[in-house]
């Protein structure tokens, strides 16, 4: 039998600060063996356990796509003991990690559509890496147009800033970031995300919505979605809960009777009108 | 074994008197022994029982708290407050069988280099008298063990 | 197969079986106050004692239990996992409420996508004795829980006691291979019609009433009920009835370190605790009394039986004995009729500001 | 009779609309327990009771009902830890309505459960006798031989501090000494005493049971939930939770009515009074104060006197 609870080891690559308020980082791991390595294979929107020995361990999803081979990549938001652990940890250092964990996007419900990623602070984690498996090139012309609405509160607090600046030029995407409050030199839309998705409103013709973000981003956004027709078997989206064992037995995450961790973390609208409002 | 044995005692010293005092001690050069680490706090009121009982925890041979003496409290009355936080706490301790002497408390002032040493060398005396510690104390990494399985509880210690 | 031991042979028995194997039994840790605890010395077993407090469980799933330990070698971590068993096991003297929950535990830790080895190990290296109950209690409703004071199923072995001797009953493959044991004698027929004697009267004590058929269903409509409003009024969230419940599994996972050593731990966890599902951010899902005693119940009566098809209570009556403040689970049943259900919500209605 | 001045009361507290909620104790599902009831309907005041195993501080119960009014039926010890409660500024003027029945003494079940051998299927209560029946037998106990030991040193069975008292108030005359355990302990050696404690607490199964049970137990969080810093592990290291114990106590220094709630709530009878006591009896020799008896005096640990006794301090 394997044990499900015995991390593998992963080394950090390389850290950097994401935001101007230094609370999220991203840290690159890679695999010490080569094993490890071969018999990893995830999914956009999937998520793994991080440890930190000695602190603990903490779920986050995994922000690279499976198409940037050799290395997975995490963006941790400063909050807890874990979390601040891996904000200080060093390159060079080891982490544990288990996975990959959960269920991911359904990549291939979403083949011959169009889709439609919104996104709303940190949370653009898993997001980053669904657009990014979908702009590789032998994955293109898998989906049809790719629509994504990103925004921030601020310039500053956008996440992967190189990268949005190099899909904002390429034409295979249409790329719109907004932020709720502008600085001197920003120059992009200043709106709520809710609000420049009216703008923007693309069709719901054939296409499947994913939308990840704060809970006040989704109550706002579900209405407009609504209003531009999206069904909600086409609306997706990924929730977190306080996760222990990230497999299904530990209990903490569930939602009536499926848990985030093993039957999640991406449900669609569809599935979730039908569980208690237990998130 | 117990020869070679040297106590470690945690001296919780206040900013403005005890540490003040341990100071002078040592630019005076009065000697003192060598057991005590220190760690220094704004005010004897300042002491949250649970550092006392964390490093007993931890397997400190005892521990020393000292402050201001009554009346100089550079707070006007943090050691008044941590005085019968002190009395209540050391009873209990006691009480629960923790040994009388492993908690001790002194005021220090900043101008009482003499005293200090006093205190310390009557606190590392009492100390070695007691021997190691051993209640509360958490063995190193063998502690929680498939509960279950530990075969008498009462003899980790 | 029906054999007897002799209460006096028991303890030459019990040094046998602790050659080969770890056991475990009831052990009387102070007066009317007992569990279930790895055994250094035939004295301390003590199988007149009522049902221990914490169930037999803890032998698979320990309330604490290191699932590695890790030092640090240079850059690099050490990590050595404890999920083997070294010797096997014997469970002796379980009730049939804790051997059906076994049973439940497996559905959960033994599962189609991941094993839970820590778990497993131990299962598959025990042998299950189980006792049957002469006695049970006012507060047992194993018998409405689809169990019974007599019920074999689970168990290997099964002791009936005679006062004298117990009627061994000789039930699986693990059980036959103590067919041979020096101990055992061939039961006569009077024997077994006293133990036959003892089961009929005790099977009907334990109640068969509490309405727990069909409650998966009833239950399903009860999520937003006001019901809840009320039920949780008198719980005090203290985790007593779901760390000594039988098919309570939930757990924390946590590291304890000194420097460069630690292990990582799990240990017992109740939805009853506000930390529970407590997030980071400081969001909790599940944020007052309200929620947290719905979880408890809905999960046993309503998510449990959706993902394994039956309910995770076994009617031990361990809630029921030890709340403090007397919550009885069986009337939290009871008021899940349609009926009951529409009293509670008029009476909610009416009062509510 | 009290149930019916109590039923009586909570009608026209409820009518008049005086409280939004009463909270008293209402019959239990087993012999020789009761259980704690909320009536909000003036209909339904008959679901009150009141006899000799209403065990329960019903004041733990205010931390969940905070933004209500509330009435609430309250012993000797309850009153006092209400009175200990608005001390740190728990609740509002005029929030809480206090029923206070002078208090006959609680009966152990527990003690009663282990004078008779077999269950007990029924008890009744009459005068001083208490009827226990169960599968073939039937006796009388005297009520007074099974009061819980806390009941029998008590002080203060006459709720003080309180909007009415229902019943006529009893004699304060303690049964047995005061301190009595505190005082049997102190002559025991550290050796004895530190054994005593390590064997009780070895029992302890984490499940909080006393911190929920205790009205003064109302931190948002509790020192052993913090993770930063954390304090002690949540396994079952027996220094660990000799830690839990001894922090859990100790935080009640000067803040303890000595209702013995946590003890009665512990699943694995671990003694738990014989620490909280000794805390009240260092805390009446040292400052002269007992907790819940005076509204406007600070809690000890919050204030000092110039003249503290500082033998202790080098």
């Amino acid at each position: 039998m394997k044990n499900p609870y015995f991390p593998i080891p992963m080394r950090v690559k390389r850290t950097s600060v994401e935001t101007t308020d230094q609370m999220l980082r991203t840290i690159e791991l890679s695999f010490l063996n080569e094993e490890d390595k071969r018999a990893f294979h995830f999914i956009p929107g999937q998520f793994c356990e991080l440890s930190v020995l000695g602190k603990g361990e903490a779920p986050f999803g995994i922000a690279s796509s499976p198409t940037e081979n050799g290395s997975l990549k995490f963006t941790i938001n400063k909050a807890g003991v874990v979390t601040t652990a891996l904000h200080h940890i060093e390159e060079g250092a080891e982490v544990g990690l288990r996975g990959p964990l959960g269920n991911g996007y359904p990549i291939t419900l979403f083949e011959g559509k169009n889709i439609l990623v919104i996104g709303g602070g940190f949370a653009f984690t898993t997001l980053r890496s669904l657009i990014a498996f979908f702009l590789q090139p032998q994955n293109r012309n898998k989906v049809k147009d790719i629509t994504v609405i990103y925004g921030a509160r601020m310039p500053g607090l956008l996440l992967y800033k190189e990268e949005l600046k190099e899909w904002e030029k390429r034409d295979d995407i249409k790329l719109v970031v907004t932020v709720d409050w502008g600085d001197k030199d920003w120059n992009g839309k200043v709106g709520l995300v809710p609000n420049v998705l009216e703008e923007v409103a693309p069709s719901s013709e054939n296409t499947y919505a994913v939308i990840c973000g704060p809970p006040i981003m989704i109550k706002f956004t579900f209405p407009k979605l609504m209003a531009l027709q999206f069904p909600n078997e086409r609306i997706y989206t990924s929730l977190e809960k306080r996760m222990k064992c990230g497999i299904g037995k530990c209990g903490r995450c569930n939602i009536g009777h499926l848990y985030v961790c093993k039957d999640g973390p991406v449900f669609s609208y569809d599935q979730l009108e039908k569980l208690p409002k237990d998130y | 074994m117990t020869d070679q044995w040297e106590p470690k005692i945690l001296a919780f010293l206040c900013n403005w008197c005890s540490y003040a005092g341990a100071d002078l001690a040592g630019t005076a050069r009065i000697q003192y022994p060598p057991n005590i680490r220190v760690i220094r706090v704004p005010c004897s009121g300042r002491i949250n029982p649970l550092f006392i009982l964390k490093a007993l925890q931890n397997g400190i041979d005892g521990v020393l708290v000292s402050g201001c003496h009554p009346g100089d409290c550079h707070y006007i009355s943090g050691n008044y407050i941590g005085r019968r936080k002190s009395a209540t706490l050391k009873r209990f301790l006691e009480y629960l069988g923790i040994e009388e002497g492993r908690v001790q408390f002194s005021w220090v002032s900043a101008a009482e280099g003499v005293k200090f040493s006093q205190v310390v060398h009557e606190v590392v005396q009492d100390i070695k008298k007691l021997g190691p510690a051993k209640r509360l104390v958490k063995r190193s990494l063998e502690f929680g063990v498939r509960s279950s399985e530990i075969k008498n509880r009462d003899s980790e210690l | 197969m029906t054999l007897k031991l002799d209460k006096k042979d028991l303890k030459a028995f019990l040094e046998t079986l602790m050659e080969e194997y770890d056991l475990f039994a009831p052990v009387k840790l102070a007066e009317g106050v007992s569990i279930y605890k790895k055994i250094d010395s035939p004295d301390e077993v003590d199988l007149s004692t009522e049902n221990p407090q914490k169930p037999a469980k803890e032998v698979f799933f320990p309330q604490s239990e290191t699932m590695f330990r890790y030092e640090k070698a240079g850059k690099r971590y050490q990590m050595t996992s404890t999920e083997g068993v070294e010797r096997e096991r014997v469970i002796l003297g379980a009730r049939p409420c804790d051997i059906q929950a076994f049973s439940l535990m497996d559905d959960v830790f033994l599962g189609k996508e991941y094993k839970d080895v820590y778990y497993g190990n131990k299962r598959k290296a025990t042998t299950i004795i189980g006792l049957a109950c002469p006695h049970p209690l006012s507060t047992c409703f194993c018998s409405s829980a689809g169990g019974g004071p007599f019920l074999r199923k689970g168990s290997d072995l099964f002791l009936i006691d005679l006062g004298e001797m117990f009627i061994v009953e000789l039930l699986t493959e693990k059980g036959m291979a103590f067919q041979k044991n020096k101990f055992f004698r061939e039961a006569n027929t009077k024997e077994i019609s006293l133990a036959k004697g003892i089961e009929e009267k005790a099977s009907t004590k334990a109640d068969a009433s509490v309405p727990i058929g069909g409650i998966d269903r009833r239950s399903d409509l009860m999520m937003e009920n006001p019901f809840w409003d009320r039920m949780h009024e008198k719980c005090i969230g203290c985790g007593v009835c779901t760390f000594l419940c039988p098919t309570c599994h939930c757990f924390d996972i946590v590291d304890e370190a000194i420097t460069d050593k630690g292990q990582r731990v799990r240990n017992w966890d109740s939805c009853l605790f506000p930390l529970y599902s407590q997030e980071t951010s400081g969001h909790n899902p599940r944020p007052t009394g309200r929620e947290r005693t719905r979880q408890r119940l809905m999960h046993k009566f309503n998510y449990f039986p959706k993902n394994f098809g039956r309910v995770a209570c076994v009617g031990c009556g361990r809630c029921i004995l030890y709340c403090p403040v007397n919550f009885d689970i069986r009337q939290a049943i009871k008021l899940t009729s349609p009926k009951e259900i529409k009293k509670v919500k008029d009476e909610v209605d009416l009062t509510r500001q | 009779m009290i149930q019916e001045k109590i039923r009586e009361k909570a009608r026209e507290l409820l009518s008049n609309k005086t409280v939004d909620l009463i909270i008293g104790f209402g019959e239990g599902s087993l012999p020789l327990r009761t259980t704690p009831r909320f009536i909000r309907d003036p209909e339904k005041v008959n679901r009150l009771i009141w006899n000799s195993f209403c065990e329960n501080n019903l004041a733990t119960y205010l931390h969940k009902f905070s933004k209500l009014k509330v009435g609430i039926v309250v012993k000797g010890c309850d009153a006092r830890s209400i009175t200990a409660l608005s001390l740190e500024k728990r609740f509002k003027p005029d929030q809480l309505f206090l029923m206070g029945v002078p208090c006959q003494r609680m009966v152990d079940r527990r003690k009663v459960g282990r004078a008779v051998k077999g269950e007990i299927l029924q008890a009744r209560e009459e005068n001083d006798l208490i009827h226990v029946k169960g599968d073939g037998f039937e006796i009388a106990l005297e009520r007074e031989d099974f009061l819980y030991p806390s009941c029998q040193a008590c002080m203060h069975r006459n709720p003080i501090h309180v909007n009415v008292t229902l019943g006529d108030p009893v004699e304060e005359s303690p049964l047995i000494e005061s301190y009595h355990e505190a005082k049997r302990f102190e002559q025991m050696s550290p050796e004895e005493r530190w054994n005593f404690f390590e064997r009780e607490t070895s029992r302890c199964i984490r499940c909080y049971a006393c911190r929920e049970a205790c009205p003064m137990c109302y931190c948002t969080e509790c020192f052993v939930d913090s993770s930063n810093p954390k304090w002690i592990e949540k396994g079952l290291s027996p220094s660990d939770i000799q830690f839990y114990h001894i922090v859990r106590a100790y935080h009640q220094t000067g803040r303890c009515s000595g209702c013995g709630a946590c003890e009665r709530a512990c699943p694995m009878e671990i003694r738990l009074t014989y620490l909280t006591q000794k805390l009240n009896r260092d805390v009446k020799e040292l400052f002269n104060y007992e907790t819940g008896i005076e509204p406007d005096i600070p809690p000890p640990l919050s204030t000092y006197e110039i003249e503290d006794k500082q033998d202790f301090i080098k």
